[in-house]
Order: C-alpha cells, then structure tokens, then sequence
C-alpha cells in the first residue's frame, strides 16, 4: 500500500488504521459518538478474515478483549465514557495480566449519561487509573484525524512492546470531525508473543497462564514490583508532545486534543497581537512530559492548560513544575468549547496581571 | 385549516357522528392516523407545520368517532368526538330521520 | 485563503451532505479540510449543523465561532448563527424556510429560494445543491467541477445516476444569484 | 408555507351540535412534543402507560424507571415521579424502589437493548426474585437511540448497522425471545407479548398493562409485557410501511399473545 | 440508647453504624475482605425492619443503591477494590444526580484479582474520579474500628447535606482487624428530601425525576458548574485530619488509614530517638487537608507520604505544598505492610541527607 | 505422629503378581497438591477435565478458562494452557479465544455464583450465539471462596451466611435451574446435568464431558454440562455427609439426566 | 505404611485381585474412597500426614480393582492395579483353583 | 503494660478464638485492644495467624513484626514467628504438632503436649484452651475470670455448656508449665 490520502471521520480513521495496523480482533457496543468505529469495523474486518463482533455490553467488550489479547493477539475495542467507566474491572485485569491491547475511548462530556457532547473529563480515569490498584495505562491523546489513525499504530505497538494496555483519550469532536488522512504503509513490528500466549501447550514447553492473581503478599508485590519498573521504563522512553512557538514564549499553553487545537489558533491570535505565547501540546497523557515542563518552568513566566473539564491534567503540569511558575486553568464543560477568542481574553488578563504584579 | 387537497370518497349514512380535533402543530404526520381510518376521514395536508411537518387533517363528515385513528396516534394529538344522530343537525350534510 | 462555514438546517435538508461536498471538493483542490458535525439524537427533529473549513493552510481549530459564511436553511439555524457571521461576511438563507431574516447591515445577506427551484429542477432532494451552486458562485473557493468529483464522493455508488440531477440543481443555484441578486454586491 | 395555527378542528358541520369525549389523550402525559422520530410506536406506548395510570387513578403512587435508549427522556412526557437508570440497570433501580415503597406501582420501560443486551442480567434477577413490579418491554428489533445497531432481538438477515448484510445467525445467534425466555423463571408471574400496529392491538396491549398493574397490586411478581415496537428512522421505512414489517417480518417471530398467564 | 462499648471487626462495626445511622437499604454482593458487612447487615437488617438484598453483582447492587437513594432513602452499599471497580458507571451516575448515598470500599491490593490483602492503590480512583466525568465523591477514611463505625454516621450525614455520594475508603485490615468501638447515641438530621425523592407525584407538586442526562450542552455546563461549586463548598467546610505531635515536627509524615496507624508508631519511635517528626493523617481525602499542609510546609523541613500503594495521595501533597519543601515516598504494596522499624529506618535516612545538604 | 513416607503401597501380597495398571491420576493433572478443601468436587472435576483432555490427546489443542471462584488457581493443576477470568466474565473471554483459534478446543469452568449470578448475562449471550465452546457448570448451591454466601442456586430454606434463617424463597426467589433455562436457547447444543458423588456418576459425568468435546469439535454450538457439586467448608458437612445431601436435596431441585440433546 | 486399626471384613472368593496405591501425603482424608469401596478396602489411618490430614490406607488383600475408589477421590491420589487370579499367587491370602 | 502477641497455626486449631478470648478478656479489663487476623482462601489448609496486642494505652500500628510472645502450633508458623519474637520474649508451642524448634537463646521457649492433655480433658477441641491456659501463667496479663467471662462472648450461646471443659482446659494449661517447666525462668 502506498501513501493514500483519505477524507475520513476521526472515529473511521481510527477503525482503519486498526485493519491496516493487523488488529486481529475488535470487541465493541454502540455508544454515541463512537458507534463509527464498530459501524465500519463491522463492514470491512470480515473482509480481511479479522474477528469483529458487537458484545452484549462493555463489561464483555473488555472481557473480549482480554481473552484475545491472552491468546497473543492484536485485540482492541473502543467505546465513550459510561461505557469505559463499566470497563475498569477489566482493565484492571489486563493491566495486571499485561496484556497487549488498544482501548479508545471517545470522550463524552459527563458525569452520569451526560451529553454526547465532546469532553475531557476522562482525564484522570484514563491517566491514574479509573480502576482499582497500581497500574498505568500508556495514554495517547491525538487532536487530529490523522493522529486518530496514527495513535492506532503506534498504539498497539506500544501494547506488544510492553505488553500493557494503551488507550487512546480522544473526544466527541475529534471522533466526528472529517479531515484528511494519509496512510502511509506499515509493518506490524510482530513481537513474539509465543512466551507467553494461551494457544494450546505442546509437550515442549510450560504451560501458559494469563492471571493477574498474586494470592501471596509477597508475589503480589513482587509483581507490583514488576509494573512499576515497567512505567518507570515506559515513563522514560515514550514521552510524546508537540511544541508550538514555545522558543521565546512567556506564557505557555498547556492543552491536548481539541483543546490543544483550539489553543493554537488563540496562540496564533495573541502573537498577531504581539504577545510571546506558545503551546506545549503533550501526545502522550501517560507519560507524561513532566521533564520538558520542569524545563520551560525556567523560561516562560507562567502556564495556562485549558480543558474540557474542571481542570484534570492540570494537576500533572503543576506537578511537573512543582511550584516554579504559576500555572492556572482556564476550561469549559457539558459539551460547551472555549472558543479562540475566549481563550485569547483570559490570557490577555493573565499577562496583563501577571505583568502588574 | 381545512384543506380539501384529497377528499375522501363521499359519507355513507350512519346513526352516530364522530368529530376529530388534531393538534397539528405536534403532529408529526406519520400518517398512521390516515391508515387505520376506515372511513377515509384523514388526509395528509399539503402545508407543513411549524416542525417542518405535513399533518394530518380530518374530514368530519365523514367521521364516525370509532377511535381508531386517536388510539393509534403516536403522539397524542387526536381527540375524538361523537354524538348520535338523533337530533337534527340542520348543518350536517346528511340529514337522516331517526329508525 | 481560508473560509470558515457553518451550514445550518433541519436534519432531512442535507445539510450534512452540503458540506461534505464541499469538503471532499476542497480535497481535490489538495486544501486543507475540517468538517465538523453537530451529532446526536437532537437531530432527530432538530437542527442538524456542520461547520466547514477550508483552507490553503494547515487549520488550527476545528471548532469557530465566527464566520465567514453562513448557510442556512430553517428559522432556528438563522436565530442561531446569523449574529456569528463576521461582518463583511456572507448570509445565505433559503427563502420559503425562513420567514423572519437578520437585519445586519454589515454582512451580505442573499436570499434564494431554493426549494422552489429544486422542485423545479427536479426534487427537493436537491435543495441543498441549489443552495451550494448559489454559495460557489458568491465564493468561488473551489471550482464546480471538483464538486461533481467530490459528488461521486458523497454519494454512494447506487445513486450514481442523480449525478446529473445535482449537477442541473449547481447550475441552477448559480442562475438564481444572477437573475435573483444582480442588486447585491458581492464581497468574493 | 407553515400553518401557525394550532388546531385543526375545523369540520364542514356546524358546530352546534353536543358531542360527547369518546377519546382525550391522558392528563398524566405532559403537552411537551415528544422528542421520538414521526410515527415511533415509544410515544403510542408512552401514551398507553399514561393511561393506564389515568384509569387506575394512581398517579400519586406509581414511580416509573427510565431506560437508556430512544426513551430515555420518558420522564419529560410522563407527568409522574421518574427514575432515569444506567443502560440496562432499570430493574436494579425498580427492585430498589419497590422493595423500599412496596405499596407504590412500580414499572421499568426499556427498549431491547437496554433489557436484553447489556442488562439481562439485572432483568433476570429481578424477574427470577420475582420482584413485584411491571417491566414494559419495547421491543423495536434494533439500537433506536444511537442509530441503527443490532439488538439482541433483530431478526434473521435484517440489516442494521453492525449487520450490514444482514444478521447472520450463524455469527450472532437466533433473536432472543425475550418473553419466552424470562417466562421460565418462577418469579415471573405474567408475561405477555402484545403489538401496537393496529388500533385493536393498542387495544389489547392497553389491557395487559391494566392487567399488569392489578397484578401488581396484588403483590403477584414481576409481570413483563413486551410490546413489539418499530423504529422507523433505522428500519428505513415510513410508520406505514412498519405496519406490514410487523405483521410480515416481526410477528411470525415474536408471535403476539399471553405467555404466562396465572394459574386461577 | 446510651454509649455501648463493644469489641468488633472494623467490617461489623460498619454494619452496625449503618443500622444505628438509620440506613434504609444495604445492597450488596459478596467479596473478601468486606463480606461480613453484607453478612451482618443480613443477618440484622431484617429484624429493624430494613432492607437488605445480596444483588446479583456490584453492578446490580450500584443501582440498587441509586434507586433507593432517588426515592429518598438512606442507601448504602460496600464491596472491595475489583467490585468498586465495576460500580464506576454507577458512581458517575450518582454522583451526576446528586443522590445521597454511602459507599464503602474496603481495599485490597490490586490491580486486577490481586491478592486480598490490604493495599490503597484505590485512592486515585476513589478521589479523582474512577468514573467518567467531573464528579467528586466525598472520601473518608477510617484508621481505627470506631472509625469504620464513626465515618458511617458522618458519611450519611454529609451526603444528605450535600446531596453527594460519601466513599468510606478503608482497607482489608482495618475491615478484619477487631478493636473497641463505642457507639454514642445518634440522631439523624433528616434531611427534608421530598423536594425531590420519587415517591409518587401528589397533584399540588411537580413531578420529580432523578436523572444525570442533559442532553443540551447549555444545560449539562450549567449542571456541572453547580457541581463545582458544591464541591468548592465542601473542600471549604468539610477538611478533616488529624495531626499528631506536629507543633514542633521537622519531618512530617503524611499518611490515612492503616499507614497512619503505622506511622504513628514510627513517630513514637523517632521521638524516643530524640527525632522531631509528626504526623498528619487526612481524615477527608476529598476534601484534602491542602491549605494545612500547605501551611506546614512552612514549618518542617520536610514530608514524607507512607502508602500502601506505589505513591498516590504523595500527589495531592505535592500539590498542597507546591514546591515549598520536598515531599518524598515510602510505600510497599501487594498486601505487603512496611513495619514500624523500616519508616524508622527510611526516616532517619531522610533527616540524616536533609542534614547533609 | 506424623508420617513422613509419601506412598501407601504395601500390601499384604509379595509383589511379584503382574499386575496391570487399571487406573492412574490424568497426565495433565499437575502434580501440584490443590488447595481445594478435603473432599471438594472441584477437585474431582479439574480431574475428570484433565482425563478427558489425556483421552482425547488434545492437550495441545485445549485451552481453558478458570474462573473467580474456588477453583480460580485451576490454572495450578491442569497443565494446558489457561486464562483466569474476571468474576463472572469467561464465557466473554472464551468467546474470543475461540473466534479467533476456532480449531481449538476452548472451555470454561465455572461456579453458580460466577456463571448464574455476575456472569449470567455473558453466559446468555454466549450461548445465545451459539459460541462453540464448552461450559463446565460446577454447582455447589453456594459461593465457596468468599465462605458460603448464598448463591443463585441455593436451596429454598438453606442456610447459608447470607440466607442465616435459610433461602426465602419469597425474598430471593426460587434457585436458578441454569441448565434447563440455558437449554431454551437455541445456540446451545447439547446441555446435560450430572453428579460426581458416586462412582457411577462420575463415569456419566465423564462420557458427558467427552460428548462435549467432540460436538465441539463437530463445530455443533455450545454444550453446558453442569455438574452437581458439594461444598463441605461451607455446607458445614463432610464430604461423606454431602453425598447424601446431594442425592436427598441437591438432586430433586438439580435432577441429573441430559436436558437438550441433538436431534438426530 | 499398614495400618490395621480398622481392619474390613474378611476377603471374599474372587477372580481378580486388585491393587491400590496411595499417595498419603497428598491424600486429605475426606473419605470419600472409603464410603465408595463396597469391599471395605479402604481405611482412614490413626496417624496424620505431613499436611494435618490422617488419610486413606489400602488392605489390598480385600481389593479387587474396581477402581471406584480412584473414580471419586478429588484428589488424584489413588492409582489402581488389577491381576487376573490365574497365576498361583503365593502370597495371596487365597489360592483359588480356575474356572 | 503492652502485649504484642502473635497466635498461630493451623486453620483448624483454634487460632483466632484464641487471640479474640484474650482480647475479649482485655476489654472486660478495660485495657486497649488490637486484634488481626490473616485472612482468607489460603487459611484453607494452610496457616491461620492473629496478631492480637493488649495495653493500657492507645494502640498505634495494629500490624507489627516483633512481638513479645508468640504461641505456635504448627511447623510453618514455628518457622515464620520464631525468629520475630523480641529479645527477652516468650515463645510457647505444643508440641505434639512442632517437631523441630527454634534454637534461639535470648527468648525463653517453651513447649507444651497442649494436644495429649486436651484429649485427656476432653477433646481436640479445648488444645488452644490449654495454650492460653499455660501462657496466662506465663504472662499474667489478664485475670483467668475474664478469660472466662470472655469465653461467654466468644462462644454462640448453644455452645456455653462446653464453658466447663473450656474452663478445665485452661486450668489444665497452667498446671502444665508448673508441673513441666519448672527449670525455665520466667521473664513475666
Ligand atoms: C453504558 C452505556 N453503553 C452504551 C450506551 C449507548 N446507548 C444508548 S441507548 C443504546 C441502545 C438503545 O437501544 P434500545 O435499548 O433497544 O432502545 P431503543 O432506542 O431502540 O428504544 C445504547 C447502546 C450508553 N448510553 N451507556
Ligand atoms: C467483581 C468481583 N466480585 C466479587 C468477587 C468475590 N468473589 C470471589 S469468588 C466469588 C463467588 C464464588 O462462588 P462460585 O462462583 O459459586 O464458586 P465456588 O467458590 O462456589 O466454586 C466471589 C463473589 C470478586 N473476586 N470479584
Ligand atoms: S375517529 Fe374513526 S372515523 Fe373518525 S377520523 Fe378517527 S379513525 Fe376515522
Ligand atoms: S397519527 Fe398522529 S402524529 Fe401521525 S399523522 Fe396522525 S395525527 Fe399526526
Ligand atoms: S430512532 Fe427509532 S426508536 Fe428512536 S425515536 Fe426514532 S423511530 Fe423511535
Ligand atoms: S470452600 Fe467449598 S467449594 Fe471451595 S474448596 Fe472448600 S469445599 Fe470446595
Ligand atoms: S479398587 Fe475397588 S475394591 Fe479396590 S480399594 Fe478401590 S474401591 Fe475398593
Ligand atoms: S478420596 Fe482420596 S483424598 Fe479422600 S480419603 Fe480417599 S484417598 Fe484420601
Ligand atoms: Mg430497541
Ligand atoms: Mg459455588
């Protein structure tokens, strides 16, 4: 296949580039506005021979996915914020059983049913664990169509290298917007599962068991253990983000997603207006671009994130800065988009006070 | 309004008279009114509503008040009135002596 | 060049349709594309939007709230959206739809009336092609016939044969804005 | 050209004459528009629920529980006390609030989705304790409310979303007979499969719930009425043309009638 | 009843408060270590008249709880870590309705099946929001038997208060572990919710509908702004901790639940060793004791967070201290418990490096 | 005194008679000692699996599925390759095993709280599609591993830490018969009910075991066989008390015998 | 090793002599052999085994092989032997001539 | 006054009755009281433990890893516990079930055939009485009458006929440390 450039929904980018990506099997249940996904994964998997099928619920969704993901497969679902809220036993257990797997969550605009607004409230569900224990989730957060095709990529990489579930955190609008996307031709990186997968145990080896039960103390800590040397390496080598006009830049935008597209035109508009302003966009929520942020704590003069909540992620870039420059929030909620213009106000406030004081 | 676009085919003589009320602004014109009338006494009108809906519209004469179309409406819009034919209704289109 | 649209309607007009043969023209073009759907049950009955953006550069935010045009197609839409066309821009509204129009006087605003004309043309399926043969005329970001490639595009395969219907509703869209708003001047 | 006016009440004849009400819609279902596409047989089963309770005159005691799906906003048109509950989670809410107010009417309202798929479990279980409320079971034979999917009651080789070419039974299984099934249980007092394509079927349908709710009074155990629905808009048809799919497609599988009935 | 010492299980003692708090309805499903609570209350509900329901699972027994809670009653459900974990979508949706309910988790070391030993890895979950949204629940956490009972009362009280769901966060051990626990007499506020339980709509009012949906993203910004601002009003009026031999502290430890517990020995025996440290133990940890803290961080020299986790609530530390002085971390997990001796031991190094520097 | 040797060999006959091995424990069943209380069938049953799997030289071919429940560490003694469930949820991850190694002999072991209480409704769908696999269905009428809380399938009137004055049939409804309501489906293929606690039983248990894999193999749908279990922990009997327990208690509500067998 | 505590009644006349191994430390002595085997060749010991447990004793002279005991013992633990009494067996407690 | 103790063996034997006797014992002596059971699958046939701690003052940490006594009656647990015990503590096993003992010389260790005189008794049942029995006279930390009083509360009701044999066992227990261990000094 060579390059081939597509005009394609965020959600239907995110199901092709699943096929392309070799995505063995998808498990999913209808949920605005994601259903895409599923909708056209349940048209072309069976054309490739893949396994596609629509579970009874979220809870079997992930419970699906476990089981292929344990026979050593790509396996993947995807569903919006209710139904990853049901799926967190689940992904407890996977993390804990490390296994491999591609979990994308459409962010609606909660709590409760919500609206099927766009939103980033799942932002601590997906970086800190929404379930129960120690455990982390890589976290990839694309704000264009095209990263919804590549995050699948590098996604399910990411699972096979280090056999851990991946999500990627994306929301209502990016899942339902239509841009270009180009698909450039990928290998699968094929890392041998045959360690470890449940397919049938000849005579010559150990059996095989996927579990995340550790009924000793010490087992289990030892497995805890384990993890967190395995995030500890993954924290170290898969930090993603995007700069925008951060080189002399004096405040620093701090957003993902939609929120970070929605900044970049404010950016644009308040260095029409002269004023020295950037955008660090962070590409992976977990990890978490905490150094790059301590880093620019020592140029700009202050930060401003801007969510699509009451202010999640927030918390981790003022951990990273850990007190050296003020870092404040700016976000809107229900669905509801900050819009540029608003965006450029509240900062113009910010350097305006800021340079008062 | 009444709208005679599609008139019905012409009242058969019957002891008791139904009357129709519609509330056409929250019709939505799914036409099952129009269906399960057997006396024809519903069209579809050509105007649209409010909503953007064609709706429906009843021919009275022709009704005999048996409630079908009202049981049936989805959203609640008909309702249903009935006399008997006994006194005489010097407008009605048909005047009939009493049995 | 970089044009911010929103189109705006009820959910059976096309308007969802309109703008995604926009944006699959503009592709064609090798411009940069966003479209964004309003989405959800409320379009059941309601209004259904989409804004639309092309441009030659690489677009920051999918989501604006102003714009440089306006299409819109029922009373709730031109409520909605008629205050958010930046001044000098464009209102473009169907006429048997929408009864009370803005008073702006710092934005072109352009009446057609296109479901009078589709029917004409051929069904009011097409009202909405009317209404972009109008727009390309008043804005002729991309040229007519990279719409009929994207058209082939939009529509699935087994309704090929409207083809030629839409192609006549384009045409007819452009005739209405000479014959109909010689009067107005136009800002391209 | 839109009409404004409201009523189309208008008749050739004079209007001197006295008519008598045969038919008002119910006091208890609010004057809001439903939001439900033209012809969607949830706003008829709204209508005939509210009914119901217009007739047992038990507004004042009856709680109802929303589900996930097209009915979501039940509680909008319902002008009674309302629950709206998680997808599929409706008889979990109904098994709370009854057990608390036993004396009160209690009924679920779901759509198949929401009862069959992801909450068959909770349906289940109430119906197996034998939990003493009303489950109305709107079965349209797909996922109205997100546009289109299969359910776990559509038919062998319809199209939906997820089944572009069909369902496959061979892939996804027979439909579940939703009726049929959950009359197994013990718990399960009196279970019914009733239409609303016909003014005699609205008839009938209206009666097993009146029926239903006497049960309930009763304290008899959970009573299921499944009601076979349309959905227009993902169906693909008008609300005319569903007439027949009922009849043709639907019926010979999900025949209407009782199902469980009370040994007397 | 007059004040009644008795000896019980941290588990019991919880059942017992929730019957002397008046709760209406216990619904629950079984798991280790909590299902004493369920057992208790089963054998003991039944007798005052109240109801008790083992549910067919920790999704059933969610909504359970939220039904009971719309029609206005005392609700309350418990479970431990994989079972709070599958009532995520649950809490979303009560907390989107603002009902009033108790939820108590009794947390074992995950992630995944785990062990059912005693662990905190669910704190990020219960205090950032392991469902879907912008919520907040109130958590509380008991280190002690009378506690587990005392947090009963108080978490009923604050969620009719506040219209919000209370987690009681404990652990396996404080759940199993028997100590005295003395029952003082209790009047519940009764808080008047008849202006919007679902009991049957009377003709002279509005009806009442309980529900977490606003479709209209008007509607739902404005749902959750009121959310915001009730949490503002609590992180205002509900801060709870406890501060041990603080006032002259230069190490402070910071620690809830069983880890303050052992913590507070390591203090008796860093003082005997002529050491200044002290605790503070977070009581509400939503509510976090932050502006204490951050007050603090003007005094010690430095903090030290003891978790049974891989360092979670160290997070809102930092946050509080924002930089002022080093926070660092002791935790051991998977059921694991560090001793007395090894935070004496951790300790002494960290005063002996402050020292050095 | 505790003894030291390992094997109770000697008899009082010489050794030199030849002797043939007329029974010896599975190949597959690990040698590992099982944590299972004494007397517990669950034992018996990863026994009788591994049995089957050495008969039919498939343990290359057999993956399985272990549930939360008593016999979650199956993985610990039967040596094939295996997944530990979430509560409830291995009929959900064998659905996927085997859609995606359709070749390969796919079961699930689980007990009545698992497979009737959480994990009915991922049970239901599966064998509502017909999912090719095997359940193996150990009811012991209590949930074992969290210490004898009832389960669905308790007994009217037994006690259990949940139930302490006994199922109420009027709270909690009567026992879940899960083979007999599962056999309504029509993906299931083949659904029987046997015991263990007699020899005899356990011969008929593993002929229906053996059945079950070969229909699977025959690509028929999916098999259920639900095996009567005990529990002597939590039914404060031992196991020799059990067994009539079962044959005086279990079996009149449980009754063995195959319920769905294929038409042939 | 052999315990004859609890010695069963005294072998019968019959063509197979059967033969059980024990593995004792792995046996939990829940019985259930003992109740199965209708010869009384099964016997739970006096003394306990490494794990707590007194456990099953064969007196194998009474056995004749039918392996029902090995069918119901949950854990795996018993292995069966049979012989066809046709060879003298002199150690055998009965010398029966062939059929 | 602290007592750290740590009660351990098999599932069976009465382990946890044990320490909760002695922590109903001290609330009758209004001392502090912290008992912790292990718990869960693995007591099946393994080990149970409770480590049960009686002062005058609060109580800190509930979980500790040295204790002032430990009472052992299995192997695994003479394993695990008798290195934990403080320098100067007490270490009490029966020995019927204990075949190889700690070889320490800083605690004072002491076995006792709990399990032949419960038998002698009464029952296997009434082994961990014998225990308690004797480690009371070891460390007089709570009066033999609340023992008793709290064997009330430990006990369901339909057991309290067996409060004699209970009683029998513990007075059965201190005789043994007289009659046995009369060379050992005691470091009460
Ligand atoms: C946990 C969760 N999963 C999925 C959804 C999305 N969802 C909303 S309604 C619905 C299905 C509705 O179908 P049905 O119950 O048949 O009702 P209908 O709309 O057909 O009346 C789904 C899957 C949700 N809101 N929550
Ligand atoms: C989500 C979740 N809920 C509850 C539990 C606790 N739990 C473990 S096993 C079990 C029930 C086991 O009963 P059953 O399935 O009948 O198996 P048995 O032990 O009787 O063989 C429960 C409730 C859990 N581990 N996970
Ligand atoms: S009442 Fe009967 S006759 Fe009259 S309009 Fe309705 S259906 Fe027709
Ligand atoms: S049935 Fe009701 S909504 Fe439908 S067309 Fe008739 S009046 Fe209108
Ligand atoms: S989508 Fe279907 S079920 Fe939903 S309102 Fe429309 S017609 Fe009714
Ligand atoms: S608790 Fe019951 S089911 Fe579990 S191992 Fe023991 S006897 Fe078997
Ligand atoms: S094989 Fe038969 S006769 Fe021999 S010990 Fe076993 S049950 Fe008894
Ligand atoms: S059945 Fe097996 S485990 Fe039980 S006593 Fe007999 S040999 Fe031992
Ligand atoms: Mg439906
Ligand atoms: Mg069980």
């Amino acid at each position: 296949m060579s390059n081939e450039i597509r005009l394609m929904k965020g959600n239907e980018a995110m199901a092709e580039a699943a096929i392309r990506a070799g995505c063995d099997a998808y498990f999913g249940y209808p949920i605005t506005p994601q259903s895409e996904v599923l909708e056209y994964l349940a048209r072309e998997m069976p054309k490739h021979g893949r396994v596609v099928l629509q579970a009874e619920s979220e809870v079997a969704s992930i419970n699906m996915v476990y089981g292929a993901a344990g026979a050593g497969f790509r396996a993947m679902t995807s569903s919006s914020s209710p139904g990853i809220s049901l799926m967190q036993e689940g992904i407890s257990y996977i993390a804990g059983a490390e296994l491999p797997c591609l979990i994308a969550n459409v962010n609606r605009a909660g709590p409760g049913l919500g609206t099927i607004q766009p939103g980033q409230g799942d932002y601590f569900q997906s970086v800190k664990g929404g379930g129960h224990g120690d455990y982390r989730l890589i976290v990839l957060a694309p704000s264009s169509v095209q990263e919804m095709a590549d995050h699948v990529f590098l996604g399910f990489d990411l699972a096979d290298k280090y056999r851990n579930p991946v999500m990627i955190l994306s929301d209502g609008a990016v899942g339902q917007m239509m841009e270009k996307v180009e698909f450039k031709p990928y290998t699968n990186p094929a890392v041998d599962k045959s360690g470890w997968a449940t397919v049938g145990k000849p005579k010559d080896r150990q059996r095989h068991y996927i579990t995340s039960l550790h009924i000793k103390p010490e087992k289990m800590e030892e497995h805890n253990l384990h993890l967190q040397e395995k995030y500890r390496r993954i924290a170290e080598a898969e930090v993603r983000f995007e700069e925008i006009k951060t080189a002399d830049a004096e405040l620093l935008f701090v957003a993902y997603g939609l929120s970070a597209r929605i900044c970049q035109k404010a950016v644009d508009l308040l260095r029409e207006a002269g004023h020295k302003v950037g955008l660090l966009r962070p590409i992976s929520l977990f990890p978490f671009p905490e150094k790059r942020l301590a880093q620019l704590a020592g140029q700009v003069k202050q930060m401003l994130c801007v969510e699509l909540n009451a202010g999640q992620m927030v918390e981790d870039v003022r951990l990273a800065v850990n007190g050296k420059v003020p870092v404040s929030f700016y976000g809107r909620m229900g669905g509801m988009m900050p819009t540029p213009e608003s965006i450029v106000a509240h900062a113009e406030t910010l350097i305006l006070t800021r340079h008062d004081s | 309004m009444y709208n005679n676009a599609t008139p019905g085919p012409s009242p058969r003589i019957r002891k008791v008279k139904g009357r129709v009320e519609i509330n056409i602004q929250q019709c939505k014109g799914c036409s099952l009114c129009i269906t399960e009338c057997k006396e024809h006494a519903l069209t579809l009108s050509q105007e649209i509503n409010k909503k953007g809906y064609r709706y429906a519209i009843a021919h009275n004469e022709l009704c005999t008040g048996c409630v079908n179309c009202a049981l049936v409406c989805p959203d609640a819009v008909i309702s249903v009135y009935r006399t008997k034919v006994q006194k005489t209704s010097p407008a009605s289109p048909q005047n009939i002596e009493q049995p | 060049m970089t044009e911010e649209i929103i189109i705006a309607g009820f959910g059976g007009q096309g308007v969802l349709s309109l703008g995604m043969t926009l944006a699959y023209a503009a592709m064609i073009e090798n411009k940069e594309i966003s479209w964004m759907p309003s989405y959800g049950p409320e379009m059941r009955g309601g209004t259904a939007n989409c804004m639309t953006i092309l441009s030659d550069e690489k677009i920051s935010s999918p989501i604006i709230s102003r714009f440089d045009a306006a299409i819109v197609l029922n009373q709730p839409s031109m409520e909605k959206f008629a205050d958010a066309v930046k001044p000098g821009g464009l209102l473009l509204y169907e006429t048997s739809s929408i009864t009370a129009c803005s008073k702006r006087t710092d934005i072109d605003i352009v009446g057609i009336p296109a479901m009078k004309k589709a029917l004409e043309v051929s069904s009011a399926k097409v009202m909405n092609m009317i209404m972009l043969g109008a727009y390309l005329h008043l804005r002729p970001i991309v040229a007519l016939e990279s719409i009929m490639e994207a058209l082939k595009k939009v529509l699935p395969e087994k309704y090929h044969h409207t083809l030629i219907h839409n192609e006549a509703a384009l045409m007819a869209g452009e005739e209405l804005i000479h014959t109909e708003n010689e009067g107005v001047m136009m800002v391209v | 050209m839109i009409l404004e006016e409201t009523y189309n009440t208008k008749t050739t004849d004079s209007a001197e004459e006295v008519y008598d009400t045969v038919y008002e819609p119910p006091c208890t279902l609010l004057d809001t528009p439903m939001h439900y596409c033209p012809g969607c047989y949830h706003s008829l089963v709204h209508k005939l629920m509210m009914e119901v309770v217009d007739e047992m005159q038990i507004q004042e005691q009856v709680v109802g529980v929303a589900p996930v799906g097209c009915a979501v906003f039940a509680y909008e048109y319902m002008d009674i006390d309302m629950q709206e509950a998680a997808h599929g989670r409706a008889c979990a809410v109904a098994t709370a609030v009854k057990r608390l107010m036993p004396e009160k009417y209690v009924f679920t309202y779901q759509g198949d989705g929401d009862l069959a798929a992801i909450g068959i479990a909770e349906t289940i279980h109430a119906i197996n304790r034998g939990e003493n409320f009303l489950i109305v079971f709107v079965n349209n034979a797909v996922y109205g409310m997100t546009s289109g999917q299969m359910a776990p009651t559509t038919l062998p080789g319809m199209l939906s979303t997820t089944t572009p070419t069909g369902r496959d039974t061979s892939f996804y299984g027979q439909p579940i007979k939703v009726a049929e099934l959950m009359a197994q249980l013990p718990g399960a007092y009196y279970v019914t499969r009733q239409a609303v394509n016909s003014a005699n079927a609205v008839r009938k349908t209206k009666k097993a719930l009146l029926k239903a709710f006497q049960y309930q009074q009763e304290n008899k155990g959970t009573c299921l009425v499944e009601i076979v629905s349309n959905c227009p808009s993902n169906w693909k048809m008008t609300p005319v043309e569903c007439i027949s799919f009922i009849n043709e497609q639907m019926l010979p599988v999900f025949p209407v009638g009782d199902i469980k009935v009370p040994k007397l």
